[in-house]
């Protein structure tokens, strides 16, 4: 089981901020795990339909899509950060 | 050791100032920046702005960029401050404070903290316009360059 | 229109930048950078040092570089505070102030206020060691050199 | 006749920070006043032995050797500045 983030304007597309998802064997990574979300409903689909938008963080560390997933993990998909 | 806070709550300048002067035992110079809510983008009226975060990776990542800072200009003494929440135009968004010896590795290290501040930190800015439309501020590709820098 | 000072007196910079922040509406950035007496210079204890200027020709020169500063980045609004006379460690020296829309012009200005302050006021430091001895500051090839990046 | 304005270590060589002189219609520029004032005397000879390490300013703006003095000017030399 993984728990999932969303931040600014993903966290709005997708309708909230957190969800646990229950992963098939053949999601691995932060990309493939991209995609099967984006497959996953329209409303996902709708969200994740520019990945190249979207960045990642696995444990609270920046993640590529490579980046591997394990059971337990807390990913969290948002746009590129903009404080300062 | 670095200072870093992540809060809604606002912050004086002058106070934080003190604290690091007081900190920085050795330094001869002291840089700053802070960041403020601007009352308009692009000729469009801002009511306010929100600023959101990533609570936990947000305070880690804030100390990682203080904590590099204070390595590459050691010594060197680093104070950040960063709001969260909904702020209004003229308000504080960010302070940053680096003391140094010399003034060249205060202001290099100044700039630095800003330029990973703003591309390295998990923090998303949303302007609310005056019209009553919002939009989250995108990226700039200039701030992408302006972090390069430092590799 | 710049403001600048030159006196014995301290400064508060949380005063100071307040009143820049007032004065700039339109500022999204604001850069700031402070100098402080060393307690030790090549590891020789310091105990004070006196800094002598140019009554009058002193105002002039530092007024005509921040006018330069606001003229170069305009919108640009700067504030310089320069203190003369004896001061002791941890005391401040100088205040730089530049507040701009964007943090690259605030910080910018900011860097050539105090590189140009450095070289083309008429400001001399004399440093008083712990064992009763005083030397004048040597100009810094470095200095120079900074200042130069900026024309 | 000139007032002349020394600082810093010049005016601690000199022995003090202002002087009034009439100068001979030879001397019509900074640096040639610069040469006569060392000539003068054996303190102003001491203070002006490396005229490379002294700057000077004629009415309040700095000023190169070739510069040009004029009756009333107010002539100031010193040290390299150091402040900031």
């Amino acid at each position: 089981m993984l728990r999932l983030l969303y931040f600014a304007w993903l966290r709005e597309r997708v309708g909230h901020s957190e969800e646990e998802v229950v992963l098939p064997s053949s999601v691995r990574t932060v990309g493939e795990l991209m995609r099967w979300l984006a497959a996953r409903d329209t409303v996902h689909g709708a969200a994740f339909a520019k990945p190249g938008l979207i960045r990642a963080a696995v444990n609270q560390e920046f993640a590529g899509p490579e980046t591997e997933l394990s059971d337990g993990d807390e990913v969290a998909f948002f746009p590129p950060v903009t404080g300062g | 050791m670095a200072y870093v806070a992540v809060q809604e709550a606002d912050f004086e300048p002058g106070a934080e100032i003190a604290r690091l002067t007081e900190q920085a035992g050795g330094a001869g110079g002291i840089g700053c920046f802070i960041g403020v809510v601007r009352g308009e983008v692009g000729n469009r009226a801002i009511t306010a702005m929100t600023l959101e975060h990533y609570p936990g990776m947000t305070e880690r990542a804030v100390r990682v960029i203080a904590e590099e800072a204070e390595r590459r200009w050691d010594p060197c003494w680093v104070r950040v401050v960063h709001r969260v929440g909904r702020l209004t135009p003229g308000e504080h968004i960010v302070l940053v404070l680096a003391a140094a010896p010399h003034r060249e590795p205060a202001l290099a290290a100044t700039g630095f903290l800003i330029d990973w501040l703003k591309t390295k930190a998990p923090f998303w800015k949303k302007e609310h316009f005056a019209d009553g439309s919002t939009a989250w501020v995108e990226a700039r590709a200039e701030d992408a360059k302006a972090a390069a820098r430092w590799g």
